[in-house]
């Protein structure tokens, strides 16, 4: 698909730069730190995919809604959350945005619209299609974004939400983060037919889209989400991507496929260096700007990583709180 | 039955859910309703009719047959300021939405420490006796009764039915509501002025100094007219209805055990596994060192419920072994 | 469609009028039984949509495995089973085929590989699945088919079945009784989209087929059951249909449609009459021999239906038989 | 432990359900296996690994995730002949498998009146403890234990984890059993020798006189620290392990109370309307007469389990508070 590059200022593109950069760093430092054994748990890892969740939320409002997943980090800060408070969670630190009761697969931000992450393969998927009739209800123009795996694509609910919201004709934005596996296992044999299918045949719009290059990712999401604000309903889009890293932290050795196949997708497709090649050669965005633009990025979040390993653990009380309402 | 203040009438069951449904849904515009033939049909037992008419078909939302997504849209249109009630037709098609209310919206309000919200009212049916088979007679509160962040009521009154509903759909917590579907059509006393149960409250449905009966839903009548029976025998039972699996009004009950000293526990889910085991055990060790007899449990036998009548009736606790159990309870003292 | 119709003998057809015809006899005495206050609970009957069961049932085997819904009795007698003992477990009786412990929902019967109505909607989309893998893992050339309703179209365990069924290639055939409603609601407010386009997006080849014209199911199931013999995978049909009556035996007002519509069908679609004409228009086959079958089948009909009434209702003790094996 | 006679090795619970299945399946090819990441990857906790290889990926099926779909095929295919062994990869996924297991699986038998047999396992995981949250730490054996026609085990030890799934396998019912997944690694013995365990005979895993706890899965082994612990302070702890929850043998646990006059549950289940009710309900019922304290429960906290883990330890039950427990019952006899 030839992207047709919307006309923006260079600022907008390096602050996009700025926000999968910053991404990157983060999953880096939380490699980190579960590596030093000071993060609980496992977590999963974004690098890699992060041109679809800062592409999408580019184009979405603060007060428009994302439902994510277990590789939810990328979600939660494209859509707005802080650095800090969320290592914190990831940490269990009572300063994260759940006070360390959800973790990485259950953070979740209220505040920036983040309904949250998801440790149920599919189970956000009608959840999505609940925020998008809820927005119709209350007679706003929201939009509801559900992201998920390709994964998810086995789950049943999601053809049962597709209808409804096909049916109601939803604000809703169903965005497949095709990264070609399912934990340990090649998508290849688990999903028949044709993705794009899955959606048209409910009357759903789909768009494919290649998820490591964030201007077709922006553009395409943005005619997408300004057509559900309309009350156009529901689209679908599957943005290729990859993760570079293993399912989680601790799947270093990754057996199901090659090496060659990770550096290929690395070496010609990464998310960063497509747009900053295109940043250069379009605006003539010199090198030496964005690595200042990187390093500043690093040593902000590398120090709330820091930071965050400061912050208290919960008291021993909130175990029962917030049981009930 | 402690009679309301002001103006009674006699209304059904189904009325009375319908009542709560219309006068919420006109108190609040986030109030809504989804499920499957629920709006010009009015619900497949005929308790809606006319609510689609006055609210429209866009709060009042027929869905495709889909339990697990109309689940998960109430999960999802609850975190985002609404307030769902969703329909599952049966309370057999509950199986279908155990993820959304279990891993999704009786944790969301913890995992999100206390940010993220879940609203909403699951309204399903319960109860046998229509010789409707395996698949539609089953009476699965037991399984919600067990996951933290989850509210159960079983209101076994049309007041009850009122009452409790209203203060569901009031919560900011996910409440599941089991109606026995036999009962639709039974009527009872509910005041005209509006009114609240809280959630958590038992009721004496009777007072009785020999023994106490917990019963829940349709057990309750059948607890009453066994109650009647055995006070032709010289035995006063106490009737206690919690009302609500969860939260549970444990004081009500362990009280009631302990004037009594005997006690037994009525339910129409399958015993084994099922609610009896935790209200026993409740009071079992609340009420130990006043206990002249172990508590007996009645729940439904641990058998698919069967179609032919002549079986199915004997799976479903009623008035005569009610009656037989407690009898022989106060004589074993 | 035009029906390329196969050349057979006349006494197949009969045969099959003869089957269809018995159907419409079994569910208007089960009515009727109904009415009398004779048997317990409700029923839902097939009356006007035997033409599916029968015509899909005229290509199958013996060995072959079909799962049915709570519209089953067509699907029951269609694949073989005797009318008697179908009457039996209507009326509870423990001579019926499931000792009147099943009912109408529930009833089964293994020796004509009959898997069992179903009251739960969608309940057997995917145990077909697993009759067609068993039949493929044991190394048989059994087909499984599934019936199943349009409402059935909104549980997403048929699409998980269908994924599953292209990825590995099994010999099921999934049969949509589409007869427009669902209950009281009809199906274009719960179905988006084209329902053939969810079955190919699997990869499934899918085929819409007159559900009122024998002629036309037979051919095209005798084709793609052929295919899933032969080890192409499955198939899915859309068969067109309608019910005569309400959605159960005590569903008499039927308001959510019009007497106009269900008159219309009843006239210019009825599979009885469309098989009849052609047969007297393509074999010379005189109305009288027609009544004559009817007359005979309705007899043996409704006799069963006095015999299984006089049957006994089961021993107390059947209550707790069976329910561990 | 009773040691079995000839050859004892030590192997690994993970390897210990290994070996089950393989036997089981070189037994009977009827028996195969689907499940998400059993094949190449040899399950997520790594104990299935090589499987495929020996039986094909005809055998061992690598499924989608879509755990209601495969549940429902295991049905089919237990229905027309074959043995599955339906693998939910987390117990909190049972929620996508309810109906099924619920409405399908485990009525089929009764609803045909004795003609169709649904031979089918279910094998999943519960326990909590390794940071993984409230979707993936749930121990929701209760539920499945309340339906009619299922059959629960959940095994303490490598021993009991491989006797009582060959069982299992070679039952003719449903079957669920609910793997510890902090239990793989642990290592026990367990004979060379083929050896079965049959469903419905509880285990004294240690006897006691002064007390009875009855502990279920990794609570077993809190159990006996526990027991070890009470000896030093001279209280003798009977620690009764049911190992399957349906059937359930009653007769040992009800005796073991009835010898020791005290008795206490431990299950990793939420505590209410879990298990725990059950048995103690069982016990209070049967030892009646004999017992000197009420029947004391220690399930798992009432809420979802936390992230953070000095949260999390606090909701599971330990070998420190059922040291406290029974201590405390024994001195209040
Ligand atoms: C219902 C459910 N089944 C299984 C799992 C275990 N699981 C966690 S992540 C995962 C793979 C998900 O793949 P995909 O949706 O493609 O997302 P990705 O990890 O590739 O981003 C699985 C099977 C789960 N969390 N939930
Ligand atoms: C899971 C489930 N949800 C709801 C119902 C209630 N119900 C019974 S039949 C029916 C309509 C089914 O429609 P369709 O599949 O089109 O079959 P038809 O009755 O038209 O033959 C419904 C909603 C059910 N039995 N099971
Ligand atoms: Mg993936
Ligand atoms: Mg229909």
């Amino acid at each position: 698909m030839s992207a047709e590059i919307p006309i923006q200022d260079v600022e907008h593109w390096l602050s996009l730069y700025e926000q999968m950069y910053r991404i990157r760093c983060f999953e880096e430092a939380a490699d980190n730190l579960y590596t030093r054994g000071l993060m609980p748990g496992i977590t999963h890892l974004y690098i890699g995919e992060e041109a679809v969740a800062v592409g999408v939320c580019s184009v979405l409002r603060d007060d428009d809604w994302i439902t994510s997943t277990h590789r939810g980090h990328g979600h939660c800060l494209a859509k707005g959350s802080d650095v800090g408070r969320t290592f914190a969670e990831l940490l269990g630190r009572s300063t994260g945005y759940c006070g360390g009761k959800g973790g990485s697969m259950h953070i979740a931000d209220q505040d920036t619209g983040n309904l949250g992450a998801n440790g149920i393969v599919g189970g956000s998927t009608a959840i999505v299609a609940g925020a998008g009739l809820s927005a119709k209800l209350r007679g706003t123009d929201e939009v509801a974004v559900g992201f998920f795996g390709d994964g998810a694509l086995g789950q049943g609910q999601l053809y049962e939400s597709m209808n409804m919201a096909a049916l109601w004709k939803l604000p809703v934005l169903y965005v497949c983060e095709n990264n070609q596996y399912g934990e340990y296992t090649p998508n290849d044999q688990t999903i028949a037919g044709e993705i794009l299918d899955r959606a048209r045949a409910f009357g759903i719009p789909a768009h494919e889209v290649d998820g490591q290059d964030i201007r077709e990712v922006s553009r395409v999401a943005g005619d997408v989400v300004a057509a559900a604000r309309r009350g156009e309903g529901p689209s679908f889009l599957q943005c290729t991507t990859y993760r570079y890293r293993g399912h989680h932290v601790g799947d270093v050795d990754r057996p199901y496929r090659t090496r060659a196949e990770e550096e290929e997708w690395q070496a010609t497709r990464d998310p960063l260096k497509t747009l900053a090649d295109w940043l250069e050669a379009e605006f003539g965005v010199a090198a030496d700007v964005v690595e200042q633009l990187e390093t500043e990025v690093r040593t902000a979040v590398d120090d709330s990583a820091a930071k965050a390993l400061d912050e208290p653990i919960p008291e021993d009380s909130e175990v029962t709180t917030h049981v009930y309402a | 039955m402690s009679t309301p203040n002001g103006a009674v009438r006699e209304i059904t069951y189904g009325e009375a859910v319908r009542e709560a449904i219309v006068e919420e849904m006109r108190r609040d515009p986030t109030v809504f309703m989804i499920g499957e033939d629920i709006g010009a049909a009015g619900n497949v037992f005929k308790i809606l009719t006319g609510l689609q008419e006055e609210f429209g078909a866009a709060r009042v939302i027929d869905s495709p047959i889909s339990e697990s997504g109309i689940a998960g849209i109430g999960v999802g249109a609850a975190m985002t300021g609404m307030r769902p009630i969703v329909e599952i037709m049966f309370g057999d098609f509950t199986t279908f939405v155990m993820d959304q209310m279990t891993n999704q919206a009786a944790k969301t309000h913890y995992m999100s420490g206390g940010k993220l919200r879940v609203p909403m009212v699951l309204r399903t049916t319960m109860g046998a006796g229509r010789a409707s088979a395996a698949q539609h007679s089953q009476s699965l509160h037991a399984w919600l009764s067990h996951v933290p962040g989850m509210k159960v009521a079983l209101p076994a009154t049309p007041r009850d039915a009122k009452g409790l509903l209203k203060s569901a759909i009031r919560d900011d917590n996910p409440v599941a509501i089991f109606e026995d579907k036999m009962m639709y059509s039974v009527t009872g006393p509910v005041e005209e002025e509006e009114f609240l149960i809280p959630l958590g409250q038992a009721e004496i449905k009777r007072p009785g100094r020999d023994i106490t009966i917990v019963a829940t839903s349709s057990m309750v009548q059948e607890a009453l007219t066994a109650a009647e029976r055995l006070a032709q025998v010289g035995l006063e039972a106490e009737v206690v209805d919690p009302r609500t699996m969860v939260p549970l009004d444990t004081d009500t009950l362990v009280e009631s055990a302990k004037r009594t000293s005997r006690a037994m526990i009525v339910d129409e889910g399958c015993e084994r596994y099922g609610v009896t085991g935790e209200l026993a055990s409740v009071i079992a060790d609340g009420a130990f060192y006043y206990l002249d007899a172990p508590v007996r449990r009645l729940g439904a036998m641990n058998v698919p419920v069967p179609f032919a009548p002549s079986l199915e009736e004997q799976t479903i606790p009623n008035a005569d072994g009610i009656f037989e159990t407690a009898r022989t309870l106060c004589g074993a003292a």
